[in-house]
Protein backbone atom coordinates (compact mmCIF):
# COMPACT_ATOMS: atom_id res chain seq x y z
CA UNK A 1 0.00 0.00 0.00
CA UNK A 2 1.61 3.29 -1.03
CA UNK A 3 1.78 5.86 1.71
CA UNK A 4 1.10 9.53 1.09
CA UNK A 5 3.86 12.08 1.48
CA UNK A 6 2.42 13.30 4.75
CA UNK A 7 2.12 9.81 6.18
CA UNK A 8 5.70 9.08 5.31
CA UNK A 9 6.88 12.14 7.20
CA UNK A 10 10.55 12.96 7.40
CA UNK A 11 11.92 9.52 8.06
CA UNK A 12 10.67 6.39 6.29
CA UNK A 13 11.82 4.18 9.17
CA UNK A 14 9.30 5.14 11.81
CA UNK A 15 7.45 2.51 13.80
CA UNK A 16 4.10 3.47 12.35
CA UNK A 17 5.35 2.91 8.82
CA UNK A 18 5.79 -0.78 9.43
CA UNK A 19 2.72 -2.11 7.68
CA UNK A 20 2.21 -5.41 9.49
CA UNK A 21 2.71 -3.89 12.91
CA UNK A 22 0.43 -0.95 12.19
CA UNK A 23 -2.42 -3.01 10.75
CA UNK A 24 -2.26 -5.64 13.49
CA UNK A 25 -2.18 -3.06 16.26
CA UNK A 26 -4.98 -1.04 14.67
CA UNK A 27 -7.01 -4.23 14.80
CA UNK A 28 -5.88 -5.03 18.35
CA UNK A 29 -6.28 -1.71 20.17
CA UNK A 30 -10.10 -1.50 19.93
CA UNK A 31 -10.37 -5.07 21.13
CA UNK A 32 -8.07 -4.44 24.07
CA UNK A 33 -10.10 -1.39 25.12
CA UNK A 34 -13.39 -3.26 24.62
CA UNK A 35 -12.04 -6.22 26.57
CA UNK A 36 -11.09 -3.87 29.39
CA UNK A 37 -14.70 -2.68 29.57
CA UNK A 38 -15.89 -6.30 29.49
CA UNK A 39 -13.57 -7.18 32.36
CA UNK A 40 -14.76 -4.13 34.29
CA UNK A 41 -18.46 -4.88 34.03
CA UNK A 42 -18.34 -8.67 33.93
CA UNK A 43 -16.21 -8.76 37.07
CA UNK A 44 -19.26 -9.57 39.20
CA UNK A 45 -19.97 -12.75 37.26
CA UNK A 46 -16.57 -14.06 36.25
CA UNK A 47 -12.92 -13.33 36.95
CA UNK A 48 -12.12 -9.66 36.67
CA UNK A 49 -12.83 -6.31 38.22
CA UNK A 50 -11.61 -2.76 38.43
CA UNK A 51 -7.93 -3.47 39.05
CA UNK A 52 -7.57 -5.76 36.06
CA UNK A 53 -9.70 -3.61 33.77
CA UNK A 54 -7.65 -0.52 34.59
CA UNK A 55 -4.38 -2.21 33.74
CA UNK A 56 -5.75 -3.69 30.51
CA UNK A 57 -7.12 -0.31 29.42
CA UNK A 58 -3.76 1.29 30.11
CA UNK A 59 -2.07 -1.50 28.12
CA UNK A 60 -4.23 -0.62 25.12
CA UNK A 61 -3.26 3.05 25.24
CA UNK A 62 0.39 2.11 25.83
CA UNK A 63 0.29 -0.03 22.69
CA UNK A 64 -0.96 3.00 20.78
CA UNK A 65 1.87 5.03 22.26
CA UNK A 66 4.45 2.43 21.27
CA UNK A 67 3.32 2.27 17.66
CA UNK A 68 2.40 5.88 16.94
CA UNK A 69 4.72 7.64 19.35
CA UNK A 70 4.25 9.06 22.82
CA UNK A 71 3.11 12.40 21.38
CA UNK A 72 0.22 10.73 19.60
CA UNK A 73 -0.88 8.88 22.75
CA UNK A 74 -0.71 12.14 24.68
CA UNK A 75 -3.01 13.71 22.10
CA UNK A 76 -5.52 10.86 22.49
CA UNK A 77 -5.53 11.05 26.29
CA UNK A 78 -3.74 14.22 27.46
CA UNK A 79 -1.58 13.95 30.61
CA UNK A 80 -3.68 16.61 32.27
CA UNK A 81 -6.82 14.49 31.86
CA UNK A 82 -4.96 11.48 33.25
CA UNK A 83 -3.84 13.41 36.31
CA UNK A 84 -7.35 14.63 37.02
CA UNK A 85 -8.93 11.24 36.41
CA UNK A 86 -6.59 9.47 38.82
CA UNK A 87 -7.83 11.73 41.59
CA UNK A 88 -11.44 11.43 40.42
CA UNK A 89 -11.29 7.63 40.59
CA UNK A 90 -10.27 7.72 44.23
CA UNK A 91 -12.87 10.42 44.91
CA UNK A 92 -15.57 8.23 43.33
CA UNK A 93 -14.64 5.47 45.77
CA UNK A 94 -14.64 7.73 48.81
CA UNK A 95 -17.73 9.52 47.51
CA UNK A 96 -19.65 6.25 47.37
CA UNK A 97 -18.76 5.68 51.00
CA UNK A 98 -19.86 9.20 51.94
CA UNK A 99 -23.10 8.77 49.95
CA UNK A 100 -23.87 5.76 52.12
CA UNK A 101 -23.30 7.94 55.19
CA UNK A 102 -25.55 10.64 53.76
CA UNK A 103 -28.31 8.09 53.17
CA UNK A 104 -28.20 7.02 56.79
CA UNK A 105 -25.91 4.02 56.68
CA UNK A 106 -22.34 3.58 57.77
CA UNK A 107 -19.29 4.37 55.62
CA UNK A 108 -19.27 1.98 52.62
CA UNK A 109 -22.42 0.18 53.82
CA UNK A 110 -23.97 -0.20 50.38
CA UNK A 111 -27.26 -1.69 51.58
CA UNK A 112 -28.79 1.78 52.04
CA UNK A 113 -28.24 2.78 48.40
CA UNK A 114 -31.52 1.09 47.43
CA UNK A 115 -34.17 1.54 50.07
CA UNK A 116 -36.34 -1.30 48.77
CA UNK A 117 -33.81 -4.10 48.64
CA UNK A 118 -30.42 -4.01 50.39
CA UNK A 119 -29.05 -6.66 47.99
CA UNK A 120 -29.64 -4.30 45.05
CA UNK A 121 -27.96 -1.58 47.06
CA UNK A 122 -24.92 -3.86 47.39
CA UNK A 123 -24.88 -4.25 43.59
CA UNK A 124 -24.99 -0.47 42.99
CA UNK A 125 -22.28 0.11 45.55
CA UNK A 126 -19.99 -2.56 44.13
CA UNK A 127 -20.41 -1.25 40.57
CA UNK A 128 -19.64 2.33 41.66
CA UNK A 129 -16.64 1.31 43.73
CA UNK A 130 -15.23 -0.92 40.99
CA UNK A 131 -15.66 1.92 38.50
CA UNK A 132 -13.69 4.17 40.83
CA UNK A 133 -10.94 1.58 41.17
CA UNK A 134 -10.83 1.04 37.40
CA UNK A 135 -10.57 4.77 36.62
CA UNK A 136 -7.92 5.34 39.28
CA UNK A 137 -5.76 2.36 38.26
CA UNK A 138 -5.99 3.07 34.52
CA UNK A 139 -5.04 6.72 34.94
CA UNK A 140 -2.22 6.07 37.40
CA UNK A 141 -0.75 3.44 35.09
CA UNK A 142 -0.96 5.82 32.12
CA UNK A 143 0.54 8.58 34.22
CA UNK A 144 3.50 6.37 35.08
CA UNK A 145 3.91 5.37 31.43
CA UNK A 146 3.91 9.00 30.27
CA UNK A 147 6.43 9.97 32.93
CA UNK A 148 8.83 7.04 32.45
CA UNK A 149 8.69 6.82 28.66
CA UNK A 150 8.98 10.60 28.35
CA UNK A 151 12.27 10.48 30.25
CA UNK A 152 13.71 7.91 27.87
CA UNK A 153 13.45 10.32 24.96
CA UNK A 154 16.31 12.53 26.08
CA UNK B 1 -5.16 -37.28 29.16
CA UNK B 2 -5.41 -33.59 29.96
CA UNK B 3 -2.69 -33.95 32.60
CA UNK B 4 -0.41 -35.52 30.02
CA UNK B 5 -1.07 -32.57 27.73
CA UNK B 6 -0.22 -30.17 30.55
CA UNK B 7 3.03 -31.98 31.28
CA UNK B 8 3.85 -31.77 27.59
CA UNK B 9 3.21 -28.04 27.55
CA UNK B 10 5.41 -27.48 30.61
CA UNK B 11 8.24 -29.49 29.04
CA UNK B 12 7.95 -27.31 25.92
CA UNK B 13 8.17 -24.22 28.11
CA UNK B 14 11.35 -25.55 29.68
CA UNK B 15 12.89 -26.05 26.23
CA UNK B 16 11.93 -22.48 25.33
CA UNK B 17 13.49 -21.29 28.58
CA UNK B 18 16.80 -22.89 27.60
CA UNK B 19 16.74 -20.92 24.36
CA UNK B 20 15.73 -17.71 26.15
CA UNK B 21 18.63 -18.02 28.60
CA UNK B 22 21.29 -19.20 26.17
CA UNK B 23 20.04 -17.35 23.09
CA UNK B 24 22.99 -15.74 21.36
CA UNK B 25 20.94 -12.97 19.74
CA UNK B 26 18.12 -10.80 21.02
CA UNK B 27 15.68 -12.32 18.55
CA UNK B 28 16.19 -15.83 19.89
CA UNK B 29 15.27 -14.47 23.28
CA UNK B 30 12.23 -12.54 22.04
CA UNK B 31 10.91 -15.56 20.17
CA UNK B 32 11.54 -17.89 23.10
CA UNK B 33 9.80 -15.57 25.59
CA UNK B 34 6.90 -15.15 23.21
CA UNK B 35 6.70 -18.92 22.97
CA UNK B 36 6.59 -19.21 26.77
CA UNK B 37 3.67 -16.78 26.68
CA UNK B 38 1.84 -18.81 24.05
CA UNK B 39 2.39 -22.02 25.98
CA UNK B 40 1.01 -20.36 29.10
CA UNK B 41 -2.16 -19.52 27.18
CA UNK B 42 -2.44 -23.19 26.20
CA UNK B 43 -1.76 -24.29 29.77
CA UNK B 44 -4.52 -22.07 31.13
CA UNK B 45 -7.00 -23.34 28.52
CA UNK B 46 -6.17 -26.97 29.32
CA UNK B 47 -6.26 -26.28 33.04
CA UNK B 48 -9.68 -24.67 32.72
CA UNK B 49 -11.08 -27.67 30.91
CA UNK B 50 -9.44 -30.10 33.32
CA UNK B 51 -11.07 -28.28 36.26
CA UNK B 52 -14.42 -28.31 34.49
CA UNK B 53 -14.64 -24.50 34.34
CA UNK B 54 -14.09 -23.67 30.66
CA UNK B 55 -15.38 -20.11 31.14
CA UNK B 56 -11.93 -19.16 32.40
CA UNK B 57 -10.81 -18.83 28.78
CA UNK B 58 -11.20 -15.09 29.54
CA UNK B 59 -7.85 -15.38 31.21
CA UNK B 60 -6.19 -16.82 28.13
CA UNK B 61 -7.70 -13.96 26.12
CA UNK B 62 -6.16 -11.31 28.34
CA UNK B 63 -2.79 -13.00 27.91
CA UNK B 64 -3.11 -12.98 24.16
CA UNK B 65 -4.05 -9.30 24.10
CA UNK B 66 -1.67 -7.90 26.69
CA UNK B 67 1.31 -10.07 25.81
CA UNK B 68 1.25 -8.38 22.40
CA UNK B 69 1.85 -5.00 24.06
CA UNK B 70 4.84 -6.38 25.91
CA UNK B 71 6.30 -7.90 22.77
CA UNK B 72 5.89 -4.66 20.80
CA UNK B 73 7.64 -2.84 23.64
CA UNK B 74 10.54 -5.31 23.56
CA UNK B 75 10.92 -5.09 19.81
CA UNK B 76 10.65 -1.31 19.85
CA UNK B 77 13.24 -1.03 22.57
CA UNK B 78 15.82 -3.14 20.81
CA UNK B 79 15.16 -1.27 17.56
CA UNK B 80 14.98 2.35 18.75
CA UNK B 81 16.56 2.29 22.22
CA UNK B 82 13.61 4.01 23.87
CA UNK B 83 9.85 3.79 24.12
CA UNK B 84 8.77 7.32 23.29
CA UNK B 85 9.95 8.59 19.95
CA UNK B 86 9.17 6.92 16.69
CA UNK B 87 12.38 7.97 15.00
CA UNK B 88 15.20 5.46 14.69
CA UNK B 89 18.35 6.42 16.57
CA UNK B 90 20.91 5.59 13.92
CA UNK B 91 20.36 6.14 10.22
CA UNK B 92 20.73 3.19 7.88
CA UNK B 93 19.86 0.55 10.46
CA UNK B 94 18.66 -2.81 9.25
CA UNK B 95 14.96 -3.31 8.74
CA UNK B 96 13.99 -5.95 11.26
CA UNK B 97 10.22 -6.16 11.18
CA UNK C 1 12.48 -35.88 54.20
CA UNK C 2 8.83 -36.80 53.66
CA UNK C 3 7.96 -33.91 55.98
CA UNK C 4 9.70 -31.58 53.59
CA UNK C 5 8.05 -33.16 50.53
CA UNK C 6 4.62 -32.82 52.09
CA UNK C 7 5.24 -29.10 52.40
CA UNK C 8 6.59 -28.81 48.87
CA UNK C 9 4.72 -25.57 48.26
CA UNK C 10 6.32 -23.81 51.21
CA UNK C 11 9.79 -25.13 50.41
CA UNK C 12 9.48 -23.99 46.79
CA UNK C 13 8.13 -20.59 47.81
CA UNK C 14 10.93 -20.08 50.30
CA UNK C 15 13.58 -21.06 47.75
CA UNK C 16 12.05 -18.55 45.32
CA UNK C 17 11.97 -15.92 48.04
CA UNK C 18 15.62 -16.52 48.86
CA UNK C 19 16.61 -16.20 45.20
CA UNK C 20 14.88 -12.82 45.22
CA UNK C 21 16.56 -11.80 48.47
CA UNK C 22 19.95 -12.88 47.16
CA UNK C 23 19.40 -10.80 44.01
CA UNK C 24 18.58 -7.78 46.16
CA UNK C 25 21.54 -7.99 48.53
CA UNK C 26 24.24 -9.35 46.23
CA UNK C 27 23.76 -7.15 43.17
CA UNK C 28 25.06 -3.59 43.02
CA UNK C 29 22.88 -2.63 40.09
CA UNK C 30 19.76 -0.79 41.26
CA UNK C 31 17.58 -1.99 38.37
CA UNK C 32 18.46 -5.56 39.21
CA UNK C 33 17.69 -4.91 42.86
CA UNK C 34 14.19 -3.81 41.86
CA UNK C 35 13.79 -6.98 39.79
CA UNK C 36 14.90 -8.99 42.82
CA UNK C 37 12.24 -7.26 44.89
CA UNK C 38 9.72 -8.28 42.25
CA UNK C 39 10.79 -11.92 42.57
CA UNK C 40 10.41 -11.65 46.33
CA UNK C 41 6.96 -10.15 45.94
CA UNK C 42 5.78 -12.91 43.59
CA UNK C 43 7.07 -15.48 46.11
CA UNK C 44 5.03 -13.91 48.92
CA UNK C 45 1.93 -13.78 46.72
CA UNK C 46 2.48 -17.40 45.77
CA UNK C 47 2.72 -18.32 49.45
CA UNK C 48 -0.63 -16.74 50.25
CA UNK C 49 -2.34 -18.23 47.23
CA UNK C 50 -1.00 -21.71 47.92
CA UNK C 51 -2.34 -21.44 51.47
CA UNK C 52 -5.79 -20.67 50.06
CA UNK C 53 -5.92 -23.80 47.91
CA UNK C 54 -8.33 -26.53 49.04
CA UNK C 55 -7.75 -30.04 47.65
CA UNK C 56 -10.60 -30.92 45.28
CA UNK C 57 -11.85 -27.35 45.43
CA UNK C 58 -12.56 -25.04 42.53
CA UNK C 59 -12.13 -21.32 41.92
CA UNK C 60 -14.31 -19.20 44.25
CA UNK C 61 -16.86 -18.24 41.62
CA UNK C 62 -20.26 -19.89 41.94
CA UNK C 63 -21.17 -21.92 38.86
CA UNK C 64 -24.73 -21.29 37.66
CA UNK C 65 -26.96 -24.28 36.91
CA UNK C 66 -29.71 -24.49 34.25
CA UNK C 67 -32.33 -22.95 36.52
CA UNK C 68 -30.11 -19.91 37.10
CA UNK C 69 -29.30 -20.75 40.72
CA UNK C 70 -25.83 -20.76 42.20
CA UNK C 71 -24.23 -24.13 42.86
CA UNK C 72 -22.98 -23.71 46.43
CA UNK C 73 -22.61 -27.30 47.64
CA UNK C 74 -19.17 -27.93 46.11
CA UNK C 75 -15.80 -27.17 47.68
CA UNK C 76 -14.35 -23.74 46.92
CA UNK C 77 -10.83 -22.49 47.49
CA UNK C 78 -10.52 -19.77 50.09
CA UNK C 79 -11.30 -16.37 48.49
CA UNK C 80 -9.69 -14.27 51.22
CA UNK C 81 -6.00 -14.72 50.24
CA UNK C 82 -6.98 -14.04 46.63
CA UNK C 83 -8.55 -10.71 47.58
CA UNK C 84 -5.55 -9.62 49.61
CA UNK C 85 -3.04 -10.61 46.94
CA UNK C 86 -5.03 -9.15 44.04
CA UNK C 87 -4.68 -5.67 45.45
CA UNK C 88 -1.09 -6.40 46.50
CA UNK C 89 -0.08 -7.06 42.89
CA UNK C 90 -1.35 -3.71 41.62
CA UNK C 91 0.09 -1.87 44.61
CA UNK C 92 3.34 -3.76 43.98
CA UNK C 93 3.57 -2.57 40.41
CA UNK C 94 2.81 1.00 41.46
CA UNK C 95 5.59 0.91 44.05
CA UNK C 96 7.92 -0.73 41.51
CA UNK C 97 7.22 2.24 39.27
CA UNK C 98 8.09 4.57 42.13
CA UNK C 99 11.35 2.69 42.74
CA UNK C 100 12.24 2.77 39.07
CA UNK C 101 11.62 6.51 38.86
CA UNK C 102 13.99 6.93 41.81
CA UNK C 103 16.52 4.88 39.81
CA UNK C 104 16.01 7.18 36.83
CA UNK C 105 16.62 10.24 39.00
CA UNK C 106 19.73 8.64 40.48
CA UNK C 107 21.02 7.90 37.00
CA UNK C 108 20.48 11.52 36.00
CA UNK C 109 22.15 12.86 39.13
CA UNK C 110 25.13 10.48 39.36
CA UNK C 111 25.48 9.08 35.84
CA UNK C 112 25.44 5.51 37.11
CA UNK C 113 23.12 3.05 38.83
CA UNK C 114 25.84 0.90 40.42
CA UNK C 115 25.48 1.27 44.16
CA UNK C 116 29.17 1.17 45.14
CA UNK C 117 30.07 3.88 42.62
CA UNK C 118 27.28 6.07 43.98
CA UNK C 119 28.52 5.54 47.54
CA UNK C 120 32.09 6.36 46.44
CA UNK C 121 30.92 9.62 44.92
CA UNK C 122 29.01 10.50 48.07
CA UNK C 123 32.07 9.83 50.24
CA UNK C 124 34.34 11.88 48.03
CA UNK C 125 31.87 14.75 48.10
CA UNK C 126 31.67 14.56 51.87
CA UNK C 127 35.46 14.77 52.26
CA UNK C 128 36.05 17.65 49.85
CA UNK D 1 0.23 -32.90 40.10
CA UNK D 2 1.31 -30.34 37.56
CA UNK D 3 1.99 -27.55 40.06
CA UNK D 4 5.43 -28.79 41.32
CA UNK D 5 6.60 -29.18 37.72
CA UNK D 6 5.55 -25.63 36.93
CA UNK D 7 7.25 -24.46 40.11
CA UNK D 8 10.50 -26.02 38.91
CA UNK D 9 10.16 -23.97 35.73
CA UNK D 10 9.53 -20.86 37.83
CA UNK D 11 12.64 -21.51 39.92
CA UNK D 12 14.69 -22.06 36.77
CA UNK D 13 13.47 -18.70 35.44
CA UNK D 14 14.40 -17.02 38.73
CA UNK D 15 17.91 -18.52 38.64
CA UNK D 16 18.29 -17.37 35.04
CA UNK D 17 17.27 -13.85 36.08
CA UNK D 18 19.81 -13.99 38.90
CA UNK D 19 22.63 -15.22 36.70
CA UNK D 20 22.21 -13.10 33.57
CA UNK D 21 24.08 -9.81 33.26
CA UNK D 22 22.19 -8.42 30.26
CA UNK D 23 19.44 -6.28 31.79
CA UNK D 24 17.39 -6.28 28.58
CA UNK D 25 17.24 -10.09 28.67
CA UNK D 26 16.41 -9.89 32.37
CA UNK D 27 13.47 -7.56 31.69
CA UNK D 28 12.27 -10.02 29.06
CA UNK D 29 12.64 -13.01 31.37
CA UNK D 30 10.84 -11.25 34.21
CA UNK D 31 7.90 -10.85 31.83
CA UNK D 32 8.01 -14.59 31.17
CA UNK D 33 8.38 -15.15 34.92
CA UNK D 34 5.16 -13.39 35.73
CA UNK D 35 3.38 -15.19 32.88
CA UNK D 36 4.41 -18.56 34.29
CA UNK D 37 3.50 -17.53 37.83
CA UNK D 38 0.07 -16.47 36.55
CA UNK D 39 -0.32 -19.93 35.04
CA UNK D 40 0.49 -21.37 38.44
CA UNK D 41 -2.07 -19.09 40.09
CA UNK D 42 -4.73 -20.44 37.73
CA UNK D 43 -3.87 -24.00 38.69
CA UNK D 44 -4.15 -23.00 42.36
CA UNK D 45 -7.72 -21.76 41.68
CA UNK D 46 -6.84 -18.08 42.09
CA UNK D 47 -8.25 -16.94 38.74
CA UNK D 48 -8.61 -13.30 39.79
CA UNK D 49 -5.02 -13.12 40.98
CA UNK D 50 -3.88 -14.78 37.75
CA UNK D 51 -5.88 -12.24 35.78
CA UNK D 52 -4.18 -9.36 37.55
CA UNK D 53 -0.72 -10.87 37.31
CA UNK D 54 -1.22 -11.51 33.60
CA UNK D 55 -2.43 -8.00 32.88
CA UNK D 56 0.28 -6.36 34.98
CA UNK D 57 3.21 -8.65 34.33
CA UNK D 58 2.89 -9.28 30.62
CA UNK D 59 2.38 -5.72 29.51
CA UNK D 60 2.97 -3.04 32.04
CA UNK D 61 6.00 -4.21 34.05
CA UNK D 62 7.93 -4.97 30.86
CA UNK D 63 7.19 -1.49 29.53
CA UNK D 64 8.24 0.00 32.86
CA UNK D 65 11.59 -1.79 32.97
CA UNK D 66 12.33 -0.99 29.35
CA UNK D 67 11.50 2.66 29.97
CA UNK D 68 14.05 2.67 32.78
CA UNK D 69 16.68 0.82 30.73
CA UNK D 70 16.34 3.48 28.03
CA UNK D 71 17.87 5.91 30.54
CA UNK D 72 20.29 3.67 32.45
CA UNK D 73 23.04 1.36 31.30
CA UNK D 74 21.98 -1.80 29.55
CA UNK D 75 24.30 -4.33 31.16
CA UNK D 76 25.12 -5.00 34.76
CA UNK D 77 28.77 -4.75 35.75
CA UNK D 78 30.52 -8.01 36.58
CA UNK D 79 30.58 -8.45 40.36
CA UNK D 80 33.11 -10.25 42.50
CA UNK D 81 31.64 -13.19 44.40
CA UNK D 82 30.85 -12.32 48.01
CA UNK D 83 30.26 -14.86 50.76
CA UNK D 84 28.19 -12.66 53.09
CA UNK D 85 24.94 -12.44 51.10
CA UNK D 86 25.01 -16.17 50.34
CA UNK D 87 25.39 -17.03 54.04
CA UNK D 88 22.57 -14.66 55.03
CA UNK D 89 20.28 -16.17 52.41
CA UNK D 90 21.09 -19.76 53.37
CA UNK D 91 20.52 -19.14 57.07
CA UNK D 92 17.28 -17.24 56.55
CA UNK D 93 16.02 -19.87 54.10
CA UNK D 94 16.85 -22.74 56.45
CA UNK D 95 15.08 -21.02 59.36
CA UNK D 96 12.01 -20.30 57.24
CA UNK D 97 11.80 -23.89 55.96
CA UNK D 98 12.20 -25.21 59.50
CA UNK D 99 9.45 -22.91 60.70
CA UNK D 100 7.20 -23.86 57.79
CA UNK D 101 7.25 -27.57 58.63
CA UNK D 102 4.62 -26.98 61.32
CA UNK D 103 2.19 -25.41 58.86
CA UNK D 104 -0.76 -27.38 57.45
CA UNK D 105 -0.18 -29.43 54.32
CA UNK D 106 -0.88 -28.08 50.83
CA UNK D 107 -4.61 -28.24 50.07
CA UNK D 108 -5.63 -29.45 53.52
CA UNK D 109 -9.33 -28.49 53.86
CA UNK D 110 -9.19 -28.53 57.69
CA UNK D 111 -6.42 -25.91 57.88
CA UNK D 112 -7.20 -22.96 60.17
CA UNK D 113 -7.20 -20.62 57.16
CA UNK D 114 -10.29 -22.29 55.75
CA UNK D 115 -12.34 -22.85 58.86
CA UNK D 116 -13.08 -19.28 60.01
CA UNK D 117 -13.37 -16.25 57.79
CA UNK D 118 -13.10 -17.88 54.36
CA UNK D 119 -15.93 -20.32 54.99
CA UNK D 120 -17.98 -17.48 56.47
CA UNK D 121 -17.63 -15.39 53.32
CA UNK D 122 -18.51 -18.34 51.05
CA UNK D 123 -21.58 -19.09 53.17
CA UNK D 124 -22.88 -15.53 53.42
CA UNK D 125 -22.11 -14.15 49.97
CA UNK D 126 -25.02 -15.78 48.04
CA UNK D 127 -27.73 -14.32 50.26
CA UNK D 128 -26.12 -10.99 51.21
CA UNK D 129 -24.40 -9.88 48.02
CA UNK D 130 -25.93 -12.22 45.43
CA UNK D 131 -22.99 -12.21 43.03
CA UNK D 132 -21.32 -15.28 41.56
CA UNK D 133 -17.80 -13.97 42.04
CA UNK D 134 -17.01 -14.19 45.75
CA UNK D 135 -13.69 -12.46 45.26
CA UNK D 136 -15.39 -9.32 43.91
CA UNK D 137 -17.92 -9.44 46.73
CA UNK D 138 -15.23 -9.63 49.39
CA UNK D 139 -13.01 -7.10 47.64
CA UNK D 140 -15.59 -4.39 47.15
CA UNK D 141 -18.04 -4.98 49.98
CA UNK D 142 -16.80 -7.00 52.93
CA UNK D 143 -13.30 -5.57 52.75
CA UNK D 144 -14.19 -2.25 51.16
CA UNK D 145 -12.03 -0.24 53.57
CA UNK D 146 -9.01 -2.30 52.64
CA UNK D 147 -9.54 -1.78 48.92
CA UNK D 148 -10.02 1.94 49.46
CA UNK D 149 -6.65 2.03 51.19
CA UNK D 150 -5.02 0.14 48.33
CA UNK D 151 -6.49 2.54 45.78
CA UNK D 152 -5.13 5.41 47.84
CA UNK D 153 -1.69 3.76 47.85
CA UNK D 154 -1.77 3.41 44.07
CA UNK D 155 -2.80 7.05 43.71
CA UNK D 156 -0.01 8.10 46.05
CA UNK D 157 2.54 6.10 44.07
CA UNK D 158 1.31 7.81 40.90
CA UNK D 159 1.69 11.22 42.54
CA UNK D 160 5.19 10.23 43.67
CA UNK D 161 6.22 9.24 40.14
CA UNK D 162 4.81 12.52 38.81
CA UNK D 163 6.75 14.53 41.37
CA UNK D 164 9.99 12.62 40.74
CA UNK D 165 9.90 12.70 36.98
CA UNK D 166 8.67 16.25 36.65
CA UNK D 167 5.40 15.70 34.82
CA UNK D 168 4.78 17.80 31.74
CA UNK D 169 6.90 20.82 32.54
CA UNK D 170 10.22 19.05 32.65
CA UNK D 171 9.62 17.34 29.35
CA UNK D 172 8.46 20.20 27.19
CA UNK D 173 11.54 22.32 27.79
CA UNK D 174 14.08 20.44 25.75
CA UNK D 175 12.12 19.04 22.91
CA UNK D 176 10.85 20.70 19.78
CA UNK D 177 7.53 19.73 18.29
CA UNK D 178 8.32 16.86 16.00
CA UNK D 179 4.92 15.69 14.84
Amino acid sequence: MPLSEQEMGKSPMRMRDKLVLRVVSMAFIPFILLFALYVQFHGDYGPGGGFQAGVIFAAGVILHGLIFGLRSAERVIPPKVVEIMSALGLLLYVGTGLLCVALGGRFLEYGVLDHHDPVHGQHYGIILVEAGVGIAVASVMLCIYYAVAGRGRR
Amino acid sequence: MLSAAMVGVVVTMMLALVRATAGPTVFDRVLAVNMIGTKTILLICIGGFAAGRPDFVDLALVYGLVNFTGMVALVKFCRFGNLASDQPEEAGAQEVL
Amino acid sequence: MSEVLGHWNQVAVIVLMMIGLYTVISSDNLVKKVIGLNLFQVAVIMFYVSMGKVAGGTAPIFPVDEAGNYVTDIAFSNPLPHVLMLTAIVVGVATTALGLSLVIRIQEAYGTVEEDEILDMDHREAHV
Amino acid sequence: MIEPLLFVLLLALAVAILKLKDLFAIAMLSGAFSLVSAGLFTLMDAVDVAFTEAAVGAGFTTVLFLGTLAVTANTERQQPFRLGPLLVVLVVGAVLIWAGLDAPLYGDPTAPVHTHLGAEFIGRAPSEIDMPNIVTAVLASYRGYDTMGETAVIFTAGVGVMLLLGGRKGRDLDEEDQD
